[in-house]
């Protein structure tokens, strides 16, 4: 197919914007944890920008898109192979094979330094190192193709998800459960007060997420068309009412609208119009934003009651905000929009409602069992084990795992 | 000669460096310190999580002085600190052996 | 009209890029206060992406760009009506719509938080909100209609604003004149020093300032096309000339060339540039931006002469830029590189001069007026008026209004 | 020739892209230094975007392209004649004039600014300010006409840069390494400790980076086509395999891996990948990275031992790493991908890895050269010399030179 | 009066605090500092070069209590300050010559 | 047991601490501080408007010694911090009462 260059613009541009958001993503936590934890976070989530495109070249992106399986694809672009020249099979597209395959890494890359939220300041980073790499291979890469490659299981039973609430949000966030449960608790968790050490980083990262988002959703329409826009538009209006959710729900409840409040809602509305940007229209966008933002900000608390360390709330935002969003598509899907099936208000249908609750459930399932096993293998088989040292955990990341520290006077 | 310590609200820095000015003492050192009292802290929220923060921030200023300016000294810097409001701090006077310049090696009363 | 790829990709980029400026104005500023109080402003500015957002879409774009009449729009776009299917009266692009009301719903988001500048440290947050839904309405969507609204009466008349001179930067500046005569000054100033918490975070917001201008005045060619491409030039060669006349002024006056001089000169041929960026060409961005750039550089110290506390020189930077390059539109307009006309430099006309002046006027006449009015009725009504108590100004916005500490060390 | 609208809309995008890329670089540097010297690092490459953004406009773009002179442009293209109308002679492309020479500029605002990094701490900003005018014009200017016009000796002769290994690396690190000689050591350097006063900062401006260079690399495809997308390709790729064979090579030789590691091998995979990036595939921009990675940790080194200060590695990083990837270009070239040549291990034959060799040397000898004289130069004609004297030094860059503190707290 | 200063680890310092409520000591300033000694600092690591850095974060907490109770409370702080590892800091006293409370001029001990 | 306090320029932290090994005492406090005194302070330019800022950044040392070696620990570090330009700072000793180790609860010259 001949190369459109307006679509291949927006494609390329889209990847870069995808790939800004694991910065924007490593400072959003970076500011919320501790000073002395801060590198630790941000190499976790940079290592990914390293080890999954590598990954990805190698050997992931194939079994996620490659050939015709229902669960799992095969090994036809490994090593870089064809990538340059075929699309995978099931995508007609105008644009370049290698600029498809590069948007998709990217994806790749943010999908488990999501996870890195829910385990700040006490896993080891050898030992991060190697979840990062199993879990690509053996949770991504299966889930990305149930959903993503036309063949997929999942798609193939019609259940939608537009840019990876699916994959990347329910996916990430109960994996984020699964290796909180083994890892434990930080020290002195809850009792101890382990405050953000510089919010106004937090707030730099969500201005590089939320920015980077249009990427994410809007180039998941794959060509700069009507569907993009629609995409674009249903982006920040979701982003917009998840943040005024939010800080009316903690106004009225705790009587103040906190910044981080604000941050945290517009992510959750972002992280809930992800599965439905494409597929919904008119004030839509609105109520998943909203119901994502309220949502969120009561599931937050949900740690406190379980007591499941969950330090910076990947479980509470993106495994929440997923579900939302990959439900709600359920209700307020619009064929007339874009996309193969109406929702139950448009259409009165429950046949949608009910393969996305399906395909919610599926990834729940299995990305759970998986990351639990990964974890508890490691566990056992590093000679550290996951975590750093009680000693370690008190010194902080920084120093002890990389020889660093993020903020230095003249003294040393 | 003697060292008075005193622990303030920030913004009174300025306020008790030109006192002390007014007293031609020309020197003094000041550092950012959290302090806890009577004064009332508050609380901070943390993704709907609520603290109590009790320590607010304080300003230390030390002044070495000699003995006689002693009392004076520590009068001024206590009325340009003073707002009236809980929380204004303290100041204390500890007693100095020996005091020396670095730059010039100048011992005693010599080295204010 | 069919969509064309390469505009829409262009435009739905232009969009996020200039929806990354109020982040990165947040953080301008926010570099700028001081540690207490730098929640408080990174606050107000990300409220406007929540807050802005939805009233764009529920009401304030029909407003700005429905319907046919002179001074006002209609509802026809309220409630998302139509916003995906149909581009406003006098608009033939080949774009999606909903780009378009994306679009521009980023430069309604952005006019208003420019105003927090101006009001540093001491406003309410609750007044923030209701002020800033209050002033969306009644001011600028009635000033969006006028100039960018093919029907508006000064658009009618021959006015020209490339990209948001007179609705952007004339609207707000004015708007923060009006704000902070009714808010009064901060306590202490201006003789207590207020000195920038963070120049490096102002630095950093420089740079994304500067970056999404790109989409902000390139963009507004609503094409990627050579006036696109010449918007793109004049941006930033107006940024660089009014930086170094900056630099240039205040090393003679003072002495020094400021890192925050370099800054706020970049800014101020931004400025400056923005309303004939596609409408001048050659050296004419040269001299637009060095103008600005010493225009501005003199008049940030208007403040101090007249006594009113416009805390990070909104005034003095957007309301003298923006009428700067208003007026020398007049001069330099350009119509063999663009638009329908000449200025008196390449025409030998008064005309355009004539147009500009009265839009110039106009847009400060209506802002003024009706934001002072909406500033003193809300200092009325509000229980807690605008400003904060003494108390909370003196412990810090941060704090009082949002219960938060920017900066955490392990002591609490 | 007709503009296409993918196309400008893809070139425009990569020239905002690569505007940010310099505040990117700024922070990335700035948060390097110590604190008293972060703002006087700012400014020097903020400054760039003022100074040689005009300069360009006036002459330097046209020495750079105009005419067909083997060593040099002409004046054609001076003060702005020209440029929105005419493309530079061999250059044929369907987009906007203006567009092809705002894509430009931003390279020669960056590449100077490079060189910040090896002066830092101790430059006068005055003999900074002269340097950077004389540079532009006397190495920027040449160099940049004798690769990247068609017209120029080592295009001619068939040396391949595809964006920029030769004109922007190569000649900014061996400068850098002419200024430092010329310049002399930091008090204290090498025993007193110098370390980095926010390395969040060096990790936000390496996401700045990294996200820039897409314009950068996929951007001199100057379409968007399929060049680009493997261009684009290439760059993640070989940033992500420099980062892992840094943090490889220090882990094993050291013990940690580092997170200014991680951010120093993405760069230098980077900097290896920009000449190659549109002449390679397959895993080719694996290996160009990781070698790239691997050889610049060995290399930031040398400066121990042969006791130059180049105090934030731009030798280490960018001279190495522009000398890998031009002269690995010679042995991964592959016309099958795009380009005119094969190198060694595609072709078999010596001839491009002879010109890429060539090329190296000449930009070498001839920017090392007339750097040094012009440092000399300014050095002795300069009333105060090219350093700061040692109180200001001791005292900091940003209160001498710019009467500005970079963090102030309430105590003034 | 006496002022009992304290250098501890960082993370102590709300157990400090918490001991000295029970005491029914309601004030205390605390500082961030870096402290030096017996324990080892640790080694960092900038772009391949390796340095020493002797300096280990450590707060430093000052309270001035009067006479009678300076043994209960240097007792108390020593006893919640410690972890039993190498790094936990000291305590000390000092003798102050007279204390003010700013708020109000009050002084010697009704000043506490 | 003595207290020696030193304000010293930030830059001779490590000669005095270098000093302080060399005389065999192996424990020392620091924090940073903002000084005011004889040397000038430097104006800042903030948006064109001018500000005097009258405090330079110190750093303060605290030793902990005993009674014999306070002249030799406060002559070491007033010749290792000594640029000889105004500024330099001052060196001071107070008396201590007690003091003890946390670690151990050792007390008196064990503690140091
Ligand atoms: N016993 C104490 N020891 C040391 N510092 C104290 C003590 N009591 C108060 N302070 C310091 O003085 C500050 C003000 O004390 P507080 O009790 O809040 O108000 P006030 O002195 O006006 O009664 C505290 O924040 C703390 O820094
Ligand atoms: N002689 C001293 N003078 C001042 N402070 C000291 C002295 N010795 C130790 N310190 C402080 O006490 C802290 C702990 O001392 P250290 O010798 O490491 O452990 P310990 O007290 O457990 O033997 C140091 O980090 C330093 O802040
Ligand atoms: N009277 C004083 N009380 C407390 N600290 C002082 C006093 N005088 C000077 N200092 C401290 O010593 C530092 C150097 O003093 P200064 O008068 O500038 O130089 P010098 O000691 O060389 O004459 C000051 O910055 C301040 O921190």
């Amino acid at each position: 197919m001949k190369v459109n260059a307006g679509d291949t613009a927006w494609l390329l541009v889209s990847a870069a914007l995808v790939m800004f958001m694991t910065p924007g993503l490593a400072l959003f936590y970076g500011g919320m944890v501790r000073a002395k934890n801060v590198l630790g976070m941000l190499m976790q989530n940079f290592f990914s920008l390293g080890l999954v495109s590598i990954l990805w070249a190698v050997v992931v992106y194939s079994l996620a898109f490659g050939g015709s399986g229902r669960l799992i694809g095969n090994f036809d672009f490994a090593w870089v192979e064809h990538v340059g020249s075929t699309l995978p099979p099931g995508f007609h597209l105008p644009v370049p094979p290698a600029a498809f395959m590069s948007y998709q890494m990217m994806f790749a890359v943010i999908t488990p330094a999501l996870i890195t939220g829910a385990i700040a300041d006490r896993m080891r980073f050898a030992a991060w190192a190697w979840f990062l790499g199993l879990w690509m291979i053996l949770v991504y890469a299966p889930v990305a193709h149930w959903v993503f490659s036309p063949s997929g299981w999942l798609a193939q039973r019609g259940a939608l998800d537009f840019a990876g609430g699916l994959v990347v949000h329910v996916n990430a966030g109960v994996a984020a459960l699964a290796v909180v449960l083994v890892l434990g608790k930080r020290r002195g968790w809850p009792k101890r007060a382990m405050l953000p050490h510089s919010l106004p980083l937090t707030l730099l990262g969500t201005g590089m997420l939320w920015f980077g988002w249009f990427g994410f959703n809007a180039g998941s329409a794959l060509a700069a068309n009507g569907v993009a826009a629609q995409a674009f538009l249903n982006t920040q209006l979701a982003a917009a009412a998840g943040m005024l959710a939010w800080l009316a729900a903690e106004k009225l409840q705790q009587g103040h609208a906190t910044t981080l409040g604000a941050a945290s809602g517009a992510v959750a509305g972002l992280v809930a119009i992800t599965p439905c940007a494409g597929f919904v229209g008119g004030m839509s966008p609105i109520w998943v934003g909203a119901a994502a933002g309220a949502a969120c900000f009561f599931a937050v608390r949900m740690k406190f009651r379980f007591g499941f360390d969950d330090s910076l709330d990947v479980i509470g935002v993106h495994l929440v905000g997923g579900i939302v969003g990959s439900l709600l598509l359920g209700l307020f899907a619009d064929a007339a929009v874009n996309g193969p099936s109406d929702g139950l208000f448009l259409g009165g249908r429950w046949g949608l409602l009910g393969e996305q609750t399906l395909a919610v459930g599926a990834t729940l399932a299995y990305s759970f069992v998986v990351t639990g096993l990964i974890c508890l293998v490691l566990k056992r088989v590093l000679p550290g084990g996951l975590r750093v040292s009680e000693d370690d955990e008190e010194e902080g990341l920084d120093v002890t795992q990389h020889a660093e520290a993020a903020y230095s006077s003249e003294l040393v | 000669m003697k060292l008075v310590t005193g622990i303030f609200k920030p913004f009174k820095v300025s306020a008790v460096k030109d006192a002390l000015k007014d007293l031609d003492v020309n020197g003094m050192t000041v550092s950012e310190v959290q302090g806890f009292g009577r004064q009332r802290g508050h609380s901070e929220t943390f993704r709907g999580a609520e603290y109590e923060v009790d320590f607010l921030p304080k300003v230390r200023v030390e002044v070495l002085v000699d003995d006689r300016n002693v009392d004076d000294v520590a009068r001024a810097m206590i009325d340009a600190a003073r707002t009236g409001k809980i929380g204004d701090g303290k100041v204390w006077v500890t007693n100095v052996e020996q005091l020396y310049r670095v730059r010039t090696g100048e011992a005693g009363e010599e080295a204010l």
